[in-house]
């Protein structure tokens, strides 16, 4: 927290002639310095309450029962006898793979608006608008567009005689999730969009400039410059992706609460209801488990495709 | 490289535009007429619009203390997320052992729902007996790994020739950060500002758990009062969405500049 | 430094905004007497003495009288008591007819305010609203 | 630098003196939490003054939490061993809550105050109990009735309400022609249940062990429901929608019918300035049965002064409050003398609420859809998905009534 603390004992690595050892140590020592403070506020509130529901899943337990050891017998209900735990697991990973859409498409704004056309700012804001838009009214505006009967879509549709009956979005088993897909995308591109932006400043125009006289296409300076050095935004937007279809909860609660049937359920409304609505803490526990394990392969499967070391890029 | 015609991007950023603003804009033409959204067939243009739902918002809830509630909280979560994923996002760059552990680690840990946390959260908070204060509330987003990577990819950009220097001439780590990283990212401490800011902003489930005291209240609590089970309130709630929404357009709108900057023109020299 | 600091934007909007606000509340407090006056007409458009003026609010889902008053030999009427944001005022006289409720929405609660458009009597059983 | 030492010391002592006598002079604490209600705070006001009169030495605090997070809201002041002391539950809520030890036994202050159990509906008193014992008295109470579109009936030349589940989803279909559609039901808190029990149609066995609604009666029950909600006679959002989309749907004046509890009434009244006697009908469902609703009030196990509290819950559901309540929202307390003079008061100046407040005492020996289950939110979570895969045509009705049972029985063998 303190940097003027820190500040002098941080000196040394700098000093000629220090020994390797001595002084990879002192590196080491400061990066977890620096960390620290970071590090305390997600281990207080990310890694022990996770530890907390991996114990809680292993026993039979409600805010107004004392615990009970039942071992791995919540894991076994849910793997073996517990046909919505693997509908919401699909929907989950369905939700994932929309992610490089969305993405693809921020993308392409992204760099429309680094351009320097003119009203650049008004359409990065224009884009940007939807996402700090409070979750509930995204919800309640979408399932009115989407709406069989007075939805706008079907009525623009209808009116335009594209087609003859309404088409029902969220009534519908097969529609109703990437319904909620496309809203969530709606939602979140504007953020995608200020990562890559980040990402962009941090290409020298210089390189540009040389690419150019080499006589490359903009197409070809895309590809060989653009694409490689914003790796690591586009990562860290897959992440994002990620994160956003195991977390996102309040969308699919407002737009379909997981229905019809459970065709749009997430992991995370799932185990919402499991712990809040059924007060099943323990099996929401245990859910909370085997999402967080799914999640972190994906996390390093992400990370290998982009590289390694979460996309950075070494340079100088 | 030579400039593309201006008129396709336009073209296309209209479309965009479009698609992006369609559904806000039923959002604030509600709030300005309050008209039953599911009536058949759809008014496309506001009809009698008024500014009184803004007004009935006003009274419905504590706007004030709210609003000033959700100032300082976001004020203190900005600030801290700037210093310490800052901090964090330097140490990511250096090599050092347990490194890309800490990097897989912080990367899962992004990604673990905020319900299943919620009540071990507030048995910890309790235990750090600030429950109930404002420090309690910002506490869990003073750091967010988003932001952290954000800034790491922008460090990451910045040519070491130009830390090395600043090492050779003895300038403490910390200053370096203040005086050659922070300044190189501008883009990136933008990004901070505005998404932490949004985060904490919008951010619902927590402060309703952590605060028993009425006037802690964040604006966003103040939803409540707008899903009424009896009255029609459809106009005013609209309008509560538009005033949440505000602060956080606004914020946009001026760290914009920050965008076109950065190491754009940094890189080059050093 | 400081200087370049209180001038940015990041200082000057927000301080414009709030300096509105405070302008604006200023202006509110000073006009919050709870103060509304109008006239009420015949079917013939000529003022109307003596008429029975009712101050309606919306309680939760359903109006309820707050307060009635009478209007004088020109038609005029006045309440000085009015606490709310949002009112409905009608009229009526026994032999002449009724007035239709007339929404009027005020800026700020208490807000003083004439009534534009005077208030018709109907004859008998025009619709309520 | 020597003058201000007394002064200083002074300072001190008297700050040590007040840190001292803090703890001492701290009152009793009683905090009140309610769901979603936030529109009564001067209500509420009002009732912590006059309690603060009845009990000097207590202070009462109250919280509102809106449905989705009420739950998640009680639920960690549980664990953290702060519950708030009385609590006002919807629907079938306090069932898991009872069953699980989190809430007092209020028998025996029934039976202490005699008086206080006369105040009540039996019927609707009795919606509380739980083997036997009663865990929560009524604070504003409710049932499923018909509201239907009286315009839109005589276009249809049909000339009342249906009398029967064939009368109601014939005239649906009667009623149903482009954006317009016949019938609209809520279907969360089993709001859709008297359509089955309408039909004969029972959850589970009497002894609430097992399912017993698979029987070749509920499959043409089903069956009817999926043709009619295919053809369009029902409105889809029937079985997806929640508050806001069907009551916003029957305002517009496209649907014909809106099986709901009363609350939906204001609601849509908001919305619909078409709405007035003439217009709008409100009837009780055929064959009577409705599902109810109702706000509890309950004492968490975990409070501190549960005496307190109970007179706390005494005065709330006193004649004088609760009159004063029904007047200020337009429910019903489940308070017999309260509820009849409101009804009486209303019949003047609002006709049309006075109506559909009047069914809501009507047949309360009808009531369905409150099983007394420990489980209930996990038999609903069983039962109305597979609903939705046959009603919307995922499943035939004898698959997904199969599959159901399966669910159904499960979740009542893990209790």
């Amino acid at each position: 927290m303190d940097h003027a603390a820190a500040g002098p004992a941080l000196r040394a690595p700098a000093r000629p002639g220090a020994r390797a050892g001595a002084k990879r140590r002192r590196e080491a020592a400061l990066a977890w310095l620096l960390l620290a403070p970071a590090l305390a506020v997600f281990l207080l509130y990310r890694i022990i309450p996770l530890g907390w529901n991996a114990i809680l899943s292993l026993q039979e337990w409600s805010p107004f029962k004392p615990a009970v050891w039942v071992g791995l017998d919540h894991y076994r209900e849910m793997l073996t006898e517990d046909p919505t735990f693997w509908e919401a697991l699909a929907n989950t990973l369905w939700f994932t793979a929309s992610a490089p859409v969305g993405i693809a498409i921020a993308l392409g704004i992204a760099l429309l608006v680094n351009t320097d056309v003119r009203g650049r700012d008004v359409y990065r804001t224009f884009v940007f608008i939807s996402y700090p838009l409070m979750t509930v009214a995204v919800g309640i505006i979408w399932r009115w567009m989407l709406d069989e009967r007075v939805g706008l879509f079907n009525y623009a549709l209808r009116s335009v005689g594209l087609i003859e009956q309404p088409i029902p979005f969220l009534q519908s088993f097969e529609l109703a999730l990437p319904s909620v897909i496309v809203a969530n995308i709606w939602q979140i591109v504007g953020f995608y969009m200020i990562i890559l932006l980040t990402g962009l400043q941090t290409i020298p125009r210089n390189l540009y400039e040389a690419a150019a006289i080499d006589g490359a296409s903009a197409r070809q300076q895309f590809f060989r410059i653009t694409l490689p050095l914003l790796r690591p935004s586009l990562f860290l937007c897959f992440v994002i992706g990620v994160m956003s279809s195991f977390t996102s909860f309040d969308l699919v609660y407002v737009m379909t609460n997981g229905g019809p049937g459970h065709s749009s359920e997430l992991l995370v409304t799932y185990l919402y209801k499991a712990g809040f609505e059924m007060t099943r803490f323990d099996y929401a526990a245990a859910l909370t488990v085997v999402q967080f394990a799914l999640l972190v392969a994906l996390t390093w499967i992400g990370n290998k495709a982009s590289g390694g070391d979460a996309g950075a890029v070494e340079r100088g | 490289m030579k400039r593309p015609p201006a008129w396709p991007i336009h073209a296309a950023l209209c479309v965009v535009s479009f698609f992006m603003l369609l559904p806000f804009y039923w959002v604030l033409k509600t709030s300005l007429t309050g008209e039953n959204i599911f009536a058949y067939p759809p008014s496309l243009l506001p009809v009698a619009p008024h500014p009184f739902f803004y007004v009935d918002v006003w009274y419905y809830i504590p706007f004030v203390r709210y609003f000033l509630n959700s100032v300082i909280v976001s004020a203190m979560v900005v600030a801290a997320n700037v210093i310490l994923n800052a901090m964090a996002a330097y140490a990511l760059t250096r090599g050092f052992r347990g490194r890309k552990l800490v990097i897989l680690l912080l990367l899962s840990c992004m990604m673990i729902p905020f319900q299943t946390t919620l009540i071990p959260a507030y048995l910890l908070t309790g235990k750090l007996g600030i429950l109930n204060t404002y420090l309690g509330l910002a506490l869990p987003m003073f750091s967010t790994i988003v932001c952290i990577f954000v800034f790491k990819a922008s460090f990451d950009a910045v040519p070491r020739s130009l830390v090395d220097a600043a090492r050779i001439d003895g300038l403490a780590e910390w200053r370096i950060i203040w005086k050659i990283m922070l300044p190189l990212s501008t883009s990136a401490v933008a990004t901070n500002v505005i998404l932490s800011f949004i985060w904490s902003w919008n951010n619902f489930l927590w402060p309703l758990v952590v605060t028993r005291d009425p006037l802690l209240q964040t604006l966003p609590l103040g939803l409540a009062r707008f899903l009424s089970y009896h009255e029609n309130t459809t106009g005013a709630l609209y309008a509560f969405c538009i005033l949440v929404l505000a602060p956080g357009i606004l914020l946009f709108l001026l760290a914009q500049k920050e965008f076109i900057r950065g190491l754009t023109s940094g890189a080059t020299k050093g | 430094m400081l200087r370049r600091i209180l001038l940015s934007r990041f200082v000057l909007v927000p301080g414009a905004i709030v300096a509105v606000a405070v302008v604006w509340s200023l202006y509110a407090a000073l006009h919050a007497h709870g103060v509304v006056t109008g006239t009420v007409v015949g079917p013939d458009g000529a003022p109307i003495a003596g008429a029975t003026v009712m101050l309606i609010e919306l309680n939760f889902t359903t109006n309820q009288e707050r307060a009635r008053t009478t209007t004088g030999a020109d038609g005029r009427f006045r309440f000085d008591n009015n606490r709310s944001h949002y009112i409905q005022v009608r009229a009526e006289k026994p032999d002449v007819g009724r007035s239709p409720q007339r929404q009027v929405r005020l800026y700020f609660a208490a807000q003083d305010v004439e009534v534009r458009e005077p208030l018709r009597l109907e004859a008998a059983d025009a619709p309520r609203s | 630098m020597k003058t201000p030492r007394p002064w200083l010391a002074a300072a001190l002592a008297v700050l040590a003196l007040a840190l001292a006598a803090g703890p001492a002079a701290a009152q009793k604490k009683l905090s009140f939490l309610t769901w979603n209600i936030s529109d009564q705070k001067d209500l509420f006001d009002l009732w912590i003054a006059e309690f603060r009169k009845l009990r000097p030495d207590v202070e009462v605090e109250w919280l509102d939490k809106k449905g989705p997070e009420w739950p998640a809201f009680y639920q960690t002041q549980v664990v953290a061993g702060t519950p708030p002391d009385i609590i006002n539950t919807q629907g079938g809520l306090w069932l898991e809550y009872a069953a699980a030890g989190g809430l007092a036994d209020l028998t025996p202050y029934l039976k202490k105050d005699a008086d206080v159990r006369a105040r009540f509906n039996a019927d609707y008193l009795a919606n509380w109990t739980y083997d036997g014992k009663n865990y929560m008295l009524p604070f504003y109470v409710n049932k499923t009735l018909l509201f239907y579109n009286k315009t839109m009936f005589k276009e249809a030349g049909l000339a009342g309400p249906p009398k029967s589940f064939d009368e109601l989803v014939q005239y649906a279909q009667k009623m149903s022609k482009g954006d317009k559609s016949g019938f609209l039901t809520m279907n969360f808190d089993w709001l859709y249940w008297p359509l089955f029990k309408m039909n004969g149609v029972e959850l589970l066995t009497p002894d609430l062990k097992k399912a017993a609604f698979n029987t070749p009666q509920a499959v043409k029950v089903v069956e009817a429901l999926a043709k009619a909600t295919q053809g369009g006679g029902i409105n889809k959002i029937a079985w997806t929608g929640r508050w806001v989309e069907p009551n916003g749907a029957f305002a517009a004046g496209n649907v014909g019918m809106l099986h709901a509890h009363s609350p939906a009434f204001f609601f849509v009244r908001g919305q619909a300035p078409w709405i007035n006697p003439d217009t709008l009908g409100a009837v009780n469902a055929p064959g009577g049965w409705a599902t109810p609703n109702s706000h509890g009030l309950g004492i968490s196990k975990g409070s501190k002064n549960p005496d307190i509290a109970w007179e706390f819950l005494k005065m709330v559901t006193s004649d004088k409050w609760t009159l004063e309540f029904s007047n200020r929202r337009k429910v019903l307390t489940g308070n017999v003398k309260s509820d009849t003079a409101t009804i009486a008061a209303m019949r003047k100046d609002d006709p049309l609420a006075a109506q559909v407040l009047q069914t809501q005492l009507e047949q309360t020996d009808k009531l369905t859809g409150n099983w007394r289950i420990a489980v209930d939110s996990r038999v609903k979570e069983a039962f109305y998905p597979e609903l939705q895969n046959a009603l919307l045509g995922r499943k035939t009705a004898k698959e997904a009534l199969d599959e159901a049972e399966r669910k159904v029985n499960r979740a009542l063998a893990r209790q």
